[in-house]
């Protein structure tokens, strides 16, 4: 049943992965990256982080979807559709994609790691919330800066200046 | 659980790949961010899956961390394209390349 | 536990607070404020901040070398050095921008920025816990990926910043696979304990424990613009504000190697393998390769950034070496100090003449030596520090790096041939140096002299006095080297 | 001995010995301070003190009478404990005597030959530098200290050859436009200058070498030590070092003395005034290599004597010395520069010396050759000099260095022609009258009596070279005063120029040697036995070695002839005789025209023209020495130094690392694509290693 | 006397700041009278210290590196003497020279401006009095920081230290070349800078090993170790080659033809007597005395490159028609000489080596002022277009011709001093060791002097003998400035070729002390 479950996320996230990357579409492709990021918070829940999931779910697939998903409809139109490929180059990007995909998963298989199994309860989102306070709070405040200043700088670079300065004129 | 920890790696190993492939190839700016997306979820889902598995609670401390700064560089890098937009009307990041040589 | 005072707290309290605080104002006063008004700010929050680090520093607070944790952060000398070291430039930026910000808007963010990265640097240094470390990476990268675009009417300045956003957003990625695999295989964040964990680890994990430390340095090798992770660097530099460049090549630089030699070196010792010949051949390439670009530049601002991917690869000589030699480290660290110094001075000093001159090709700074006398003579000091040559203060430093080189040629046989490439690189370097210095003196006689400006110059007499003064008299500053280097041996333990 | 007379801590003789060299010295530094005072007064300086060097010269004979030596030394070189120092024994005294008065002589003479000229003060100044170096050989102790004046006398005549550096056509020498296998035998001042020097240097090369390896074993210079202690000898000559050793000193004797094959240098060393071919190329600086071979001869003797065989060192100075003697004299015979002439006889006569000095290592009695090589350079010193003076008063007045320019001059120049007769017969060797006769009677005898295998042909070559030279002095003679006047005298009548003779301070000179020469001939005998047995005491005395006095047969000559040689005696009469008589046909008599005689006969012909053009040595030296070495220099310069190393090592590294830059650069493409590409391999490629 | 040595070096150094000064405010003379006040009082200073025997003074440094010293010692102290007397009195030389030069490239540049701009401006003489103050001021600084790094590391008992003055006495020498050379100067200044650099960073790495394997940098500690053969034999061959470029043996010599071709003659007559020849210093110090054992295998190397070079320079020199270049490529020959000695191996080589480095000094330095008299007076310097100027300049003549024969060896110079001591060094090792090779070399060495006496002869035959050229008439005197030092070196020269024992007395005993005779 959960190996159902788990190859049928896995299914879809990969395979929306590819969508995300290969649809014509941009919007389409925005709406397939949701997929992937969907499929994530699936395998959350199946590795019993429903905090994290629903986290996941929260910020990636309810904001910075839809924040792709509004700058892609800001742009024209031919450009959403617009899709020109060096074929070489793609050739040799699938190419190194297999290679780092058939070396990294043969490191994966060949060690040790495939005998982890485990049969303790999943950590409690309680230890992570005491994590977040006693042990990781600088990390905390660093990040209160991060975004403080990622949203104060976005906004800078967002605003229109041209605009703002035939305000200021008039 | 009957999904094992090698599965979840090796569907991030899989993710990691596309991720580095859509980098590598995709000319259009918005694309190659779903490609970075794609490579900070893989190695978000590596860490549930080993916080899991250990288990401990630092895996997902540590994927909540990772998705805030995710979204944190989304926003700038959606606000760079908009003003890569404003300038040039294109977001083909390929025919970004006054600099060189 | 974290003592309330110790450094960094300390630090990202006053600098956070002031960073914060930029844009209120900014907003308070409705963008009205002059660009001095905030650099002045900015710049007495950087120099508190050195303040307290020197005073931390002089009062013995600070324990010697770096220390693993139980906490995010420690209070160490290592971390003091960076410090200093990402605390000059700062200062440097923020005195260059005083007057090169006056023809551009949003003055406020741009110091704000400046701060915030500034302790993103300072925290990486600081930090003993991965996560921390990337939180603390974060907040350095991505305001510069904005400092980088902030010309918003300069396309050179877009692009650069959208190759170095792209490369940034990808090497952090793959900085969190990394710290997803060690993890997994430590069950900790702590780096002490991923290294404890990782010297009892079972053979069978320990692909994945190289695996994680390559993602390490492919991660951290793109901010210290090691080959093959370098090639955003020329474009960025070149495009970026010519002040962001001196914070990019001589601060978040340094950065990665803090980051670096906390992990990857004091982790990777334990791993007791044949590991430093990546390092050995990543340097001798990042070295070669760096200097070789950097010949028939036209830019200078291109030809810096090439030498500063060159640089990346001196330091990684002591690095590569660390295990076996003492010296290493300690080379490496005056590198990255000396480093920041003549790096930012350089820029600081293109600074002056893009905002006096507004040009970087070289052939348009012919007669530089007489238009601008003081940037020019600042800036040939740095450049020839950057070769090497004595009795400058950089030539200390790779003294050291090579001396180490050499030092380890008992325990690994390729580590003379590191010290060759190296030798042989700098000769190679002073070619184009030199033809900087050609431009500068030797031709235009004709040109007359135009007003410097006042900020260049401090920061122009700032690093000669620190270049030469260290040259001819380097024991302080080896002292305080010898201070903040981590001791490392084989079989070390947290 | 008047030891410490004046209070010097050393004896009177020693102080001469010093003053000798030194007061020429002290003049050459003060006369170009005289010079800018007044030109004039650096001639009076420079033979005052040229007469003070001399008289000084003259005190010391009585020491050398007594066959006494005086030595006197002082600390030189400290650091390597050599010391410097005089060695006046009868050798050189007697050397320093005829140096010194003929250099005085020829001082007076240049008063008058140098009348005029604007830069004399460069020629006293380098006339004095000369002599002081001279007499610096003269009576050094030890090798160091003679090489020192050995190249100052290398450097005087460089000097002095070149004096006219302005290389006007009438100081040059040779035949212009006139070529040798394509070397062109015409030669300027500088050029000749330069030319001697280098080519003395080949000697003094060896020289050196030589002296090194006597040094390194004797661990001295000093040639009293040398004799004191001869262990160094036997270690030298167990290891083969020691013939070798003492012939490369001899090379230093054969590039100075002008000896095969260094010979080349002395011809083109007449462009100087002839007052200096006069002192350095006939009567003194040649002379040095002689007198070196004088000076270290006695040395290998007495090693031979005492069971260390050097009998190779005296062959070699005697053949060379014969090969020498026979090879110039016959260039002699067909030279049509009367100072070339004089230079070709010099040379062979000097020949005549060595193999005097050669050939008494050969024999039981040392002292037979010795005293016959050293009776020879005396009077070959004060003919030779003489004749010089006089072919620089023929050239001062005539304008011409050429003989066929002159013709018919006895009646003008009365004195001139006595005297040259005088001296050249000296140089013929006239029988009974002359020195020049005794003295090469002495060598034949020697030669003839040496005893040794080598005696017979090397005798051959001395009787024939007297023969030859009998002749060229007769021809040269006959060409200059007999026969028609030349055109170029003609013209120059014609023109006003009066053909008179050369004035008094110039003629005085050359008289008083050739009035010597006659006048010392004919006590000849009695002067070659007082010489004889001062050397005899002398050689006893210093280097051990006993002559026999053999008691001489009767003879059938005469009583006052008892003495010689019987064969000698006869074969130098008839060579004299043959000599004379053929000369007299072709140039006084002028009975049979020289140039008709030589064209006649394809044989004559050829033989004349290999001597004419000096028997190729010249031409294939240059070509061997001067023309391959420049042209294999030029191609190293072309081919290597600017292709190899200049474009190589220069442009070519710059090219190189230009290009790979260019590689580099092309690299980086500006696309982020590739960019990224390459971080994924790279990725790849780090952790590949890593796992490796 | 405290702190002489200190003072030497340091106080050319500190005071260049006031050269420059009062070269821009007052003038080219004053400023040229002050260096050279600095310069002979710092020459007493070294001269009175290497009369009172070895020297030694330390100074607290790095801890790392060890100490900051000074040493006079044998070797050490005719190194120093003939550097300081030459800077001292070439300062003299510098000043007609280089007015000469400055007048010349303000012209240049006035033409570059009125080329330029279009229009005929008319050159105020104030404006060049201006330009002459400045450059000289620039000028006579640079000169006393050069001079004053060459001293520094002669002087230097620290490897470190001597690594850093190597370097500090190329960087002036770079400015004085690339500011004031003649043709393609700035080219060629790189050319100098970016050619002996690499040598110096292969030196370094050589130092390097050497300092690391003993933890110490000093020489004092140096000398007392072991260095295991292996560290020895590479850092040998580093030094070598290091200070090979410096010396310009063949195949290193690329950048010394041009350099000393280009630099202004002054700079070149301290460049190629006293600069190069301190890496035969090197040699001696570096290889000779502190690493004996390893010396003794490269010995026979040395022997040969030096033979080489020695043949190889002299036979180029003959190709040449500058003047300067001509020059250049003696001094090469003349370094060939000097390898040559060290690589005897025994005590009179070596000595006769270091006495090499005397006499050229001299001697180089006499020609190479000759060379800029001409250039100066006659304004050309290449030699067929001269011809006859002894008759035109006879001190110039006479100086050179002593010159020459100081180069050739011949006695009473003191060239000759240097060369028999030097060779019979050599054959003394060929004896000894019975080897063939070896007395090949002495005697291709020996003849290499009469290739040496060819080329000189062949260069004063054309410069100042022979006939004058029509354009050559008017040729003058150098003014006393400029033969006044002449004069003095020529004098020098017999001086020492008389009396060797001042500097023979100092060296000998120190070659004593190192072969451990």
């Amino acid at each position: 049943m959960a190996d159902a479950v788990f190859l049928a996320l896995a299914v879809i996230t990969i395979g929306s992965a590819i969508a995300a990357l290969e649809l014509r579409s941009l919007i389409y492709g925005s709406i397939a990256l949701m997929g992937t990021l969907g499929g994530i918070a699936g395998f959350f829940f199946l590795l019993d982080a429903p905090f994290v999931a629903l986290f996941q779910l929260a910020v990636y697939v309810g904001s910075i979807a839809v924040l792709i998903l509004f700058t892609v409809m800001l742009v024209k139109r031919e450009l959403i559709f617009k899709k020109i490929e060096d074929k070489r180059r793609k050739f040799a990007g699938i190419g190194l994609m297999l290679v780092i995909m058939v070396s990294l998963g043969a490191v994966f298989l060949d060690s040790g790691i495939k005998t982890i199994t485990t049969d303790e309860p999943a950590p409690n989102f309680r230890d992570i919330g005491i994590d977040f306070v006693t042990y990781y709070w600088p990390a905390l405040i660093l990040m209160g800066l991060l975004l403080a200043g990622s949203v104060t700088g976005a906004l800078v670079l967002a605003k229109r200046e041209d605009v703002e300065n035939d305000q200021r004129a008039s | 659980m009957t999904s094992e920890l090698v599965d979840f790696t090796l569907v991030s190993v899989a993710l990691l790949g596309i991720g580095i492939y859509g980098l590598a190839v995709k000319r259009n700016f918005i694309r190659m961010l779903f490609a970075v997306e794609i490579i900070i979820n893989a190695a978000n889902l590596n860490m549930v899956a080993f916080g899991r598995f250990l288990p401990h609670s630092g895996g997902q401390t540590m994927a909540l961390f990772s998705i805030a700064i995710a979204a944190a560089e989304v926003a700038v890098g959606l606000s760079l394209i908009i003003v890569a937009y404003r300038m040039y009307q294109n977001v083909d990041i390929a025919d970004f390349r006054s600099l060189k040589g | 536990m974290i003592e309330i005072t110790s450094t960094p707290l300390v630090l990202i309290a006053i600098l956070g607070t002031v960073g914060i605080l930029l844009p209120i104002i900014s907003i308070a006063r409705k963008e009205q404020g002059s660009n001095s008004f905030y650099a002045v700010i900015a710049f007495a929050a950087l120099i508190v901040s050195m303040g307290y680090v020197g005073y931390q520093f002089y009062a013995e607070n600070i324990a010697s070398s770096a220390l693993f944790s139980e906490d995010v952060i420690v209070d160490d000398a290592f971390g003091g050095f960076f410090a200093i070291a990402m605390l000059i430039v700062a200062v440097f930026t923020t005195v260059g921008s005083f007057n090169y910000m006056r023809k551009h808007n949003s003055p406020a963010v741009y110091y704000s920025l400046i701060l915030l990265a500034t302790i993103g640097m300072v925290l990486v240094a600081y930090s003993t816990d991965l996560i921390m470390l990337f939180v603390a990476w974060e907040l350095m990268s991505i305001p510069t990926y904005i400092l980088v675009g902030y010309m918003k009417k300069n396309p050179s300045s877009n692009e650069a910043a959208l190759k170095y956003f792209l490369f940034g957003a990808l090497s952090s990625a793959i900085i969190v696979y990394g710290i997803s695999i060690s993890y997994g295989l430590t069950g900790s964040t702590n780096i002490g304990e991923v290294i404890q964990g990782y010297s009892t680890l079972d053979p069978s994990l320990l692909p994945l424990a190289l695996l994680s430390v390559g993602m390490f340095i492919a991660g951290f090798g793109f901010k210290m613009g090691l080959v093959p992770f370098h090639q955003w660097l020329p474009d960025t530099y070149e495009g970026a504000p010519p002040t962001i460049t001196a914070l990019l090549a001589a601060a978040t630089k340094k950065a990665g190697f803090a980051a670096t030699i906390r992990i990857v070196v004091l982790g990777m010792v334990v791993l007791n393998l044949d590991w430093t010949l990546a390092l050995g051949i990543i340097a001798v390439m990042t070295m070669t390769i760096g200097n070789v670009a950097a010949i028939m530049q036209k830019s200078i601002s291109r030809m810096l950034a090439y030498s500063s991917i060159a640089h990346a690869g001196y330091i990684l000589i002591g690095l590569a070496v660390a295990p076996h030699s003492s010296l290493g480290l300690q080379g490496s660290l005056y590198q990255i100090m000396n480093h920041a110094v003549m790096k930012g001075a350089a820029f600081i000093a293109i600074v002056g003449i893009v905002t006096t001159l507004g040009v970087t090709h070289i052939d348009k700074l012919k007669g530089l030596g007489r238009r601008m006398p003081i940037t020019a003579l600042g800036m040939i000091i740095a450049l020839f520090a950057l070769a090497g040559v004595p009795p400058l203060s950089g030539f200390w430093s790779k003294l050291m790096l090579f001396g180490s080189a050499l030092d380890a040629s008992s325990a690994l046989w390729w580590a003379p041939w590191l010290a060759i490439a190296g030798v042989l690189n700098s000769a190679l370097s002073l070619a184009y140096y030199g033809w900087i210095t050609r431009k500068m003196y030797f031709e235009g006689e004709t040109e007359k002299r135009v007003v410097e400006p006042k900020s260049v110059i401090a920061v122009m007499i700032f690093s000669t006095i620190f270049l030469v003064g260290f040259g001819v008299y380097p024991e302080p500053l080896i002292k305080f080297v010898e201070f903040a280097t981590p001791v490392i041996s084989l079989g070390l333990m947290p | 001995m008047a030891t410490e007379a004046f209070g010097l801590p050393f004896e009177v003789g020693t102080l001469s010995a010093w003053l000798v060299w030194i007061l020429p010295f002290a003049a050459a530094m003060i006369i170009p301070g005289v010079g800018k005072l007044s030109k004039h007064a650096t001639g009076y300086v420079a033979v005052a003190f040229a007469l003070m060097s001399a008289l000084s010269a003259a005190t010391m004979i009585p020491v050398a009478l007594e066959a006494h030596e005086l030595h006197h030394q002082i600390m030189w070189i400290e650091a390597l404990g050599l010391k410097g120092g005089v060695l006046a024994d009868p050798l050189s005294i007697i050397m320093a005597n005829v140096v010194g008065w003929i250099s005085f002589l020829i001082m007076i003479y240049s008063t008058g030959y140098m009348k005029g000229d604007k830069d004399i003060t460069r020629f006293w100044f380098w006339m004095m530098f000369f002599i002081g170096s001279m007499q610096l050989i003269v009576l050094s102790d030890n090798l160091l200290q003679v090489f020192f004046g050995w190249e100052g006398v290398g450097l005087a005549s460089y000097a002095l050859i070149s004096f006219w550096y302005r290389d006007k056509k009438k100081d040059h020498v040779g035949v212009e436009g006139r070529t040798v296998l394509g070397m062109l035998d015409y030669y300027a001042p500088t050029h000749a200058g330069m030319k001697a020097f280098i080519m003395t240097k080949v000697g003094d090369v060896m020289m050196i070498a030589g002296m090194l390896l006597i040094f390194l074993f004797a661990g001295t210079f000093g040639f009293k030590e040398l004799m004191g202690d001869t262990d160094w000898a036997t270690a030298m000559a167990a290891q083969g070092l020691l013939v070798p050793a003492f012939v490369l000193l001899f090379g230093g004797a054969v590039g100075k003395s002008a000896q095969f094959p260094l010979n080349e240098w002395l011809l083109e060393a007449m462009t100087g005034p002839t007052a200096v071919s006069a002192l350095i190329h006939a009567a003194t600086m040649v002379k040095a290599g002689v007198f070196l071979v004088a000076r270290i001869g006695p040395l290998v003797f007495a090693l031979s004597a005492a069971g260390i065989m050097a009998d190779q060192f005296f062959e070699i100075i005697a053949w060379v010395g014969a090969i020498t003697a026979l090879l110039l004299a016959t260039q002699g015979m067909v030279n049509n520069e009367i100072k070339k002439v004089l230079a070709y006889s010099t040379g062979s006569q000097i020949g005549y010396m060595m193999m005097a000095l050669g050939i008494a290592g050969l024999s039981h009695q040392y002292v037979d050759g010795y005293t016959a090589g050293f009776f020879h350079l005396i009077s070959h010193a004060m003919f030779k000099a003489s004749l010089f003076m006089a072919a620089g008063s023929l050239l001062h007045i005539v304008g011409s260095r050429f003989m066929s320019d002159m013709g018919g001059l006895r009646k003008q120049m009365k004195k001139t022609y006595a005297f040259m007769w005088a001296a050249g017969l000296g140089l013929m060797g006239a029988p009974f009258i002359t020195t020049g006769f005794w003295s090469k009677d002495a060598i034949f005898a020697a030669v003839y009596t040496s005893g040794n295998e080598w005696a017979m042909p090397l005798y051959i070559i001395a009787v024939l070279t007297a023969v030859i030279t009998a002749f060229y002095t007769t021809r040269m003679i006959g060409l200059v005063f007999f026969g028609k006047k030349s055109k170029h005298i003609e013209k120059m009548e014609e023109e006003g120029h009066h053909i008179h003779e050369a004035p008094m301070s110039m003629w005085i000179p050359y008289g008083i040697l050739a009035v010597l020469t006659i006048g010392i001939g004919l006590i000849g005998l009695s002067a070659e036995e007082g010489l004889h047995h001062m050397f005899t005491d002398y050689l006893e005395h210093s280097f051990g070695i006993h002559s026999e006095h053999v008691a001489n047969e009767a003879s059938i000559l005469p009583e006052f002839l008892q003495g010689l040689n019987p064969v000698a005696l006869g074969s130098s009469l008839v060579a004299f005789a043959t000599g004379i008589g053929l000369g007299y046909i072709f140039y006084i008599g002028r009975w049979v025209d020289p140039v008709k005689f030589v064209n006649s006969n394809i044989f004559f012909y050829s033989i004349h023209k290999v001597i004419l053009n000096r028997w190729y040595l010249n031409a294939i030296i240059y070509w061997c020495f001067v023309v391959a070495p420049l042209w294999l220099a030029r191609g190293v310069f072309r081919y290597f130094e600017k292709t190899a190393i200049d474009y190589g090592m220069n442009d070519g590294v710059q090219k190189a690392v230009g290009w790979s830059a260019k590689v580099v650069q092309g690299t980086q493409t500006g696309v982020s694509q590739s960019y990224l590409f390459v971080f994924g391999a790279g990725l790849l490629f780090v952790v590949l290693i890593l796992l490796i | 006397m405290e702190y002489a040595l200190l003072q030497a070096v340091f106080l050319p150094l500190l005071l260049s700041p006031v050269a420059y000064i009062i070269g821009r405010k007052v003038g080219p003379t004053p400023a040229m009278w002050f260096t050279f006040a600095i310069l002979l009082y710092t020459t007493i200073l070294v001269i009175n210290a290497a009369l009172s025997g070895t020297v030694e003074e330390h100074y607290p440094w790095t801890e790392m590196f060890g100490e900051f010293g000074f040493l006079l010692d044998g070797l050490a102290s005719p190194f120093a003497i003939i550097i300081y007397v030459l800077s001292t009195i070439l300062a003299l030389y510098s000043k007609p020279y280089m007015i000469h030069k400055f007048h010349e490239q303000f012209e240049e540049e006035q033409k570059i401006t009125t080329s330029s701009s279009g229009q005929s401006s008319v050159i105020e003489s104030s404006s060049l009095t201006n330009y002459v103050n400045a450059k000289s001021g620039l000028y006579f600084a640079l000169y006393l920081v050069f001079a004053m790094g060459m001293l520094g590391t002669v002087l230097s008992t620290n490897l470190i230290e001597f690594y850093i003055f190597f370097e500090v006495m190329l960087i002036p020498g770079f400015f004085l070349v690339a500011l004031w050379g003649d043709g393609p100067r700035r080219k060629i200044g790189l050319m100098f800078l970016f050619w002996t650099h690499a040598g110096a960073v292969v030196l370094l790495l050589g130092f390097l090993m050497i300092g690391l394997t003993l933890g110490s940098f000093d020489f004092a500690d140096i000398k007392e170790s072991e260095i295991p053969a292996d560290i020895a034999m590479y850092s040998a061959v580093a030094i070598s080659i290091g200070l090979g470029v410096k010396l310009a043996v063949f195949m290193f010599h690329i950048w010394l033809p041009y350099v000393h071709g280009s630099a202004p003659t002054p700079i070149s007559a301290l460049l190629s007597p006293a600069m190069i020849g301190i890496g035969a210093y090197g040699l001696f110090r570096l290889i000779v005395e502190f690493l004996p054992m390893t010396f003794a295998d490269l010995a026979i190397w040395f022997h040969i490159w030096g033979l080489v070079t020695m043949i190889y320079g002299g036979a180029m020199a003959l190709m040449q028609d500058d003047l300067k270049r001509m020059l250049a490529y003696s001094s090469i020959s003349q370094m060939g000489y000097i390898l040559f000695g060290i690589g005897s191996i025994s005590v009179l080589g070596l000595a006769g080596a270091e006495m090499m480095y005397v006499t050229h000094a001299i001697g180089k330095g006499i020609l190479f002022m000759m060379a800029g008299i001409i250039i100066v007076k006659v304004g050309t310097r290449s030699i067929s277009k001269l011809g006859g100027l002894a008759g035109k300049m006879p001190i110039t003549a006479v100086c050179a011709v002593i010159g020459a024969l100081t180069i050739m060896g011949v006695p009473p110079t003191s060239g000759f001093m240097g060369e028999w001591i030097l060779f019979f060094g050599a054959l003394e090792t060929a004896i000894e060791e019975g080897s063939t090779l070896r007395a090949v070399t002495f005697g291709l060495g020996l003849v290499a002097t009469a290739l040496t006496m060819s080329y000189m002869l062949w260069m004063l035959k054309r410069v100042f003998f022979g006939k004058t050229p029509e354009h050559l008439e008017h040729v003058k005197e150098g003014s006393w400035y400029m033969t006044a030092p002449m004069m003095v070196l020529a004098g020098f020269s017999i001086v020492v070729g008389i009396y060797p024992d001042i500097f023979l007395k100092t060296i000998i005993p120190y070659m004593n002390g190192v072969l451990g005779v």
